[in-house]
């Protein structure tokens, strides 16, 4: 199709679907309103569970099963990865070139690495409690790692990245989710319940029986897949290239 | 207009990603313009569980029943999304990087193995 | 035993992630087999829950069963459809894997687990979205499925075709996977649920259909469709399932398309179908339409192509067409038909694609015009896949013949001409590549289009290029022929299935598909034309060969993205418009 | 009650979105993009979402831009040493 | 609507307006700068938000962008130090200015909160924040010039 024709046809889809979506808007509740029935009954659950972030129950506790299948996706992103970007026959590796990086930078990022590794633990660790929990912490403890590629160079990174570790740890990390799932199974009631844990003090760290379980497992495997997928990606950038001559 | 305008946001952010992907010149910028899509997502779903002079539900510096509080559920669905979401750009970027090793090029006006 | 309902998606899952776990240590011959059993488990599984789910099953995940009615949790509904498509997905993803045994030359070093895994994450996907009862959850595995596919797709990174085609299925894909989850919040800001009977609910107790009914069936659908493959939301598809490695095309063309279908059937039943969603005058309108279009377009593109898995793919397009218009039109027959038909085209379509494999690992190409004639020597193959070929056209009486037959009569006239020419095209198409690769005959095909896509200089699958075929490679597409065979044969089948799809769907009337004297008839018409069709073509090319008129059709497959994203947005509009008129009055 | 800082957050987040797609560029696009991500997180703490406001942080800051730009940087030292052969 | 949410009404408006319109328009230099002190300009907000709505555990969000802000802006120090190192940007009376904000700002709310466990939370942000973008606005003036790019 030639650009005009694509304009087009953009044009018109675009301005059919733009038209019905305004024309829906106002049939939506007012923005701000009152009336969330699902909303409410989770967080009557939640308190009843001794969860202090309802949220968080419902990620690990009321909907549990959703997150299992974002597992999954995640999971699935990660092997596809791998798998797409890995060495082909006609790659070879080149070794990385060592980067002189400035002394305040390099300085700055030694300091705030482990600050922001302890931090990423915090997030996930307080995920039943406070804002945050295994998706976001996983995720700064992760990105926190790559400071070491900012602060010093490719090598230093993979000195402390050994990645087949990272990839059985992701891998661990789901299994570890769905056992606590069995173990609702076995127990007698039904996939994913909790039948183990007491449900602790409100606003304790023990609180919220399986919920900080499942957070710990969401934790580490989000860790794990985002130091995989950045590896991945770096090795592109940084170490992979097409075989000369071929 | 107030009680609309975060809904006509979600829209309007949709639209300008579906634009940006159609006139893309570039297969990374396209997968960034998708990602622009998805925040349209997100941008829908809060501002559907949106109350009033609410607060988050979460309950380890307020006390309960104390104030009103948001929608939890649609805040849920679009925590989870939000990390997935990076994960799949994640899956169409290698993509992109391979499209780019195998074909030469990432304008897509340049791609021609598939057709007819 | 509804307890166990979760377990079609733990089980897969964990399979998944213990063959990571494995890590670099797993050596290959360790992790087919796991895969493989793992797969065969919860394929048995599903069967055993699939024969208990009269009535259907019910579980609630976590315990949260619901406490004076509401409930905070999520609900997985096994009734016979589900459970069903559950079954058939984790039977054909158990086929494709056994027909993979030892098939790939290089699995990415040190990652033998990586292709088992992806594709016991696939299964994974499918079970979970069959059975979900909650339309986020739906949502969740659908994108779950997705994802698989775009990195299962572009398994074979060497290949250009391959990238290019896994990249335009991920992206506009994932971007009708956003419109859905768009719908999903509109539905959840109507009706403040997100279990899909209670939606249902929510929008019947608002009084009757508004603009915002509208936009979020036209999202929901836009998502399910571009799945589905529904045009003009379907010129992914072509591109994508022709590069495929052969065991996934298995899978992408006999099960996941056909979950598009499933869920417009689910999602409409459930939540659109009361007062307060979609009159149903409306719903027929735009589904048969766009079924028409995809069925025709599907299969005069699939009669023109040259590239074999590209010709099946566009077969794939033309028979989703026809289940759009089983669905569409809505009565307790023509869904019963088109269970049927998707069960007995599972089949038929995922040999047709392992026979195809077996060519390209044999002879490095899967052109038609360049394979001609010299796949003489493999008659076994050759019988399969004109097996399989008569199979599509609907012959008697396998399991695609019972399914058209039924459907065709519950649709009734002028539609019925549709499913006839659109299963005789795409069966005379396959019929002809039979005629050429595997006998010879008629002149040598010429090359006549510059436009369109080869399937010369592929590369084959196989470390080497096969000298003997494996006996798994034609064993699989042997036993998926049987399959589809009983579906139609085994007279207790059919009863099941119009039994298990009439207890799930609204109408409550049971019915009993069966072979009528006119349903047989119509089969051996579709059959007679198909092979006429292919007579004539192999022996006079020329009138059967490129025609003007098939050119702009054929540019608009142009594989640019932009295109088939403007293509996705037009396509929504189209519905919207489509579904309009109830809205109004 | 605080609907000049919902408004307010909104428009910015509007407008990021449009540069996003607006900028061309891959690596300036990924700059605008670490901006909406940050934007993103804003509007969502206005939202009363810390949890989704901190998950947009997460990954929007720091992650997507540095994805996006590693993959800029591979298709572009593709392209330059493909210039060099010539 | 408080003093604080007003303060971070008026913060949000003037200068994320200005940060966008810097990152979307000009040369690159002026663009990863924009992009630096959007960052160093949405912390402080989030803090004052996190005041204005009486919601201590807000500050979490502030520390993580307190953290990853810099990260991001020396990600794009580091892989676009080639195109950046013939015109480095140098934008310092900015910089300097969105600092002694956040530093105002974290000193104020110290003062509000009085000794204790948030006081040590909200000075550590403030110390992230404050060398987190000096560290990368001298980054991207040229921290990572002269370097080989491995």
């Amino acid at each position: 199709m030639t650009r005009r024709v694509r304009r087009w046809v953009l044009a018109v889809g675009g301005a059919g679907l733009a038209a019905l979506l305004v024309a829906a808007c106002p049939a939506l509740p007012p923005f701000g309103g009152a009336t969330h029935p699902y909303g409410d009954r989770v967080v009557h659950e939640s308190l009843a569970r001794q969860t202090a972030n309802t949220i968080a129950s419902v990620n690990f506790d009321q909907r549990a099963f959703d997150t299992l299948g974002e597992l999954g996706i995640l999971f699935a992103s990660v092997i596809g990865t791998v798998v797409l970007l890995r060495q082909t026959r006609d790659e070879r590796r080149a070794a990385p070139e060592p980067a002189a990086v400035s002394l305040p930078v390099r300085r700055y990022a030694l300091i705030v690495l482990p600050v922001a590794l302890l931090t990423g633990l915090y997030v996930v660790a307080h995920g039943q409690l406070s804002p945050g929990g295994g998706f976001q912490g996983g995720v700064v403890a992760a990105t926190a790692l790559h400071l070491l590629y900012l602060g010093a160079d490719y090598r230093a990174l993979e000195n402390v990245r050994p990645i087949g570790l990272y990839e059985v740890g992701d891998a661990l990390a789901a299994s570890g989710y769905l056992v606590t799932g069995f173990a609702g199974l076995l127990g007698g009631t039904a996939f994913l319940a909790n039948t183990l844990l007491p449900y602790g003090t409100f606003n304790t760290l023990a609180s919220g029986g399986t919920v900080p379980l499942l957070n710990a497992a969401i934790g580490m495997e989000v860790a794990c897949a985002v130091v995989v997928l950045l590896a991945r990606f770096l090795d592109q950038a940084v170490e992979i290239e097409k075989e000369s001559g071929s | 207009m107030m009680s609309v305008l975060p809904y006509l946001v979600a829209v309007w952010i949709f639209l300008t990603g579906c634009y940006g992907i159609v006139t893309s010149r570039n297969l990374i910028h396209a997968v960034g313009c998708l990602a622009v899509c998805q925040s349209a997502t997100y941008v829908l779903l809060l501002a559907v569980g949106y109350r009033d002079g609410g607060t988050a539900p979460v309950f380890s510096d307020v006390e309960p029943g104390s104030r009103p509080v948001v929608d939890p559920v649609v805040q849920a669905l679009a925590l989870t999304d939000v990390v997935v979401g990076a994960t799949v750009t994640a899956l169409l970027l290698a993509l992109v990087i391979q499209v780019s090793k195998r074909h030469g090029t990432v304008d897509p006006d340049e791609l021609s193995e598939l057709r007819g | 035993m509804n307890h166990l309902l979760p377990l079609l998606v733990a089980a897969p899952l964990l399979g998944a992630a213990l063959l990571v776990a494995g890590g670099r240590r797993l050596p290959r011959a360790v992790a087919e087999p796991v895969g493989c059993v793992v797969s065969a488990g919860t394929a048995a599984l599903a069967i055993v829950l699939l024969l208990n789910s009269s009535p259907p099953l019910v579980e609630w995940v976590g315990g949260w069963a619901p406490k004076d009615g509401e409930s905070v949790g999520i609900v997985l509904v096994g009734d016979g459809p589900g459970l069903g498509m559950a079954a058939l997905a984790s039977l054909l993803t158990l086929a494709a894997l056994v027909y993979s045994w030892r098939y790939f030359d290089e699995p990415p070093r040190r990652h033998a687990g990586s292709f088992p895994a992806l594709m016991l994450l696939f299964q994974t996907g499918m079970c979970g979205f069959a059975v979900a009862g909650d339309l986020f959850d739906a949502f969740v595995f659908f994108e779950l499925m997705s994802v698989v596919a775009y990195a299962l797709t572009g398994h074979r990174v060497e290949e250009a075709k391959a990238v290019q085609g896994a990249l335009t299925f991920g992206v506009v894909n994932s971007l009708g996977a956003y419109a859905m989850l768009l719908g999903i919040a509109l539905l959840y800001a109507r009706t403040g649920e997100l279990a899909m009977v209670k939606i249902g609910r929510g929008l019947d107790a608002h009084g009757g259909p508004d603009a915002l009914t509208l936009a979020a069936f036209v999202l929901v659908l836009t998502g399910l469709l571009v799945k589905a493959a529904a045009v003009p939301f379907h010129f992914w598809l072509p591109d994508a399932h022709a590069v495929a490695p052969t065991p996934v095309c298995m899978l992408l063309s006999g099960v996941l398309v056909e979950m598009g279908a499933y869920g417009v059937w689910r999602v409409y039943g459930t939540v659109f179908d009361g007062p307060g969603g979609i009159p149903a005058a409306d719903v027929e309108r735009a589904l048969v339409v766009l079924g028409v279009l995809t069925g025709l377009v599907g299969a005069v593109m699939c009669w023109y192509q040259r590239h074999i898995k590209r010709l099946l793919a566009y077969s794939t397009v033309a028979h989703m067409g026809l289940f759009v218009i089983g669905i569409g039109s809505l009565t307790p027959e023509a869904d019963d038909g088109t269970a049927l038909y998707i069960l007995g085209h599972a089949g038929v379509k995922a040999a047709l694609f392992a026979c195809t494999g077996i060519l390209l690992d044999r002879y490095g190409s899967v052109d038609e015009h360049a394979l001609y004639g010299r796949a003489r020597s493999l008659r076994g193959v050759a019988v399969l896949f004109v097996l399989g070929a008569l199979g599509l056209a609907g012959l008697p009486p396998f399991g695609t013949g019972l399914g058209k037959a039924v459907t065709e009569e519950a649709v009734g006239g002028p539609l019925s001409v549709v499913f006839v020419v659109v299963s005789a095209v795409t069966a005379g198409a396959v019929l002809r590549v039979a005629a050429h690769v595997f006998l010879g005959a008629g002149p040598e095909p010429r090359d006549v289009s510059a436009y369109e896509t080869t399937g010369i200089r592929e590369e084959p699958e196989t470390r080497h290029r096969l000298s003997r075929v494996p006996d798994t490679m034609t064993v699989v597409p042997a036993l998926l022929l049987a399959g589809s065979l009983a579906v139609g044969a085994v007279p207790g089948v059919a009863r099941l299935v119009g039994h298990a799809v009439s207890e799930a769907g609204s109408g409550g009337a049971f019915t009993s598909p069966h072979w009528t004297p006119a349903g047989v008839l119509l089969g051996l018409l579709s059959t007679v034309l198909a092979l006429g069709l292919a007579a004539l073509a192999v022996s006079r090319p020329e009138p059967f060969g490129e025609q003007p008129w098939t050119e702009p059709l054929r540019r608009l497959q142009s594989g640019h993205i932009g295109d088939y994203v403007a293509w996705t947005l037009a396509g929504a509009t189209l519905l919207g418009a489509l579904a309009l008129p109830g809205i109004l009055s | 009650m605080d609907d000049p800082l919902i408004v307010v957050a909104l428009l910015l987040v509007a407008a990021c979105a449009t540069a996003a797609v607006a900028v061309r560029d891959p690596e300036r696009q990924a700059l605008v993009l670490a901006v909406l991500g940050t934007a993103l997180a804003v509007l969502f703490t206005v939202l009363q979402a810390p949890d989704v406001g901190l998950s947009q942080l997460a990954v929007g800051s720091a992650l997507t831009p540095l994805l996006l730009m590693l993959s800029v940087r591979k298709v572009r030292r593709r392209e330059r040493g493909k210039g060099r052969t010539r | 609507m408080n003093g604080w949410t007003a303060t971070a009404t008026a913060v949000l408006a003037l200068g994320g307006g200005a940060t966008v319109w810097g990152v979307a328009t000009g040369p690159l230099g002026r663009r990863v700068v924009a992009q630096n002190l959007s960052t160093s300009l949405a912390c402080p907000v989030l803090l004052l938000l996190a005041q204005g709505y009486g919601r201590p555990s807000y500050v979490d969000l502030a520390l993580v962008l307190a953290l990853l802000g810099p990260v991001g802006t020396l990600v794009f120090a580091r892989l676009l130090a080639e195109d950046l190192e013939g015109d480095p940007p140098g934008a310092r009376a900015a910089t300097y200015a969105v600092a002694v904000f956040g530093a105002t700002v974290v000193i104020v709310l110290c003062a509000v909160a009085g000794p204790g466990r948030a006081m040590v939370k909200l000075l550590v942000t403030g110390a992230l924040l404050v060398a987190g973008n000096l560290v990368a606005s001298r980054a991207l003036a040229g921290g990572f010039s002269g370097s080989r790019h491995g």
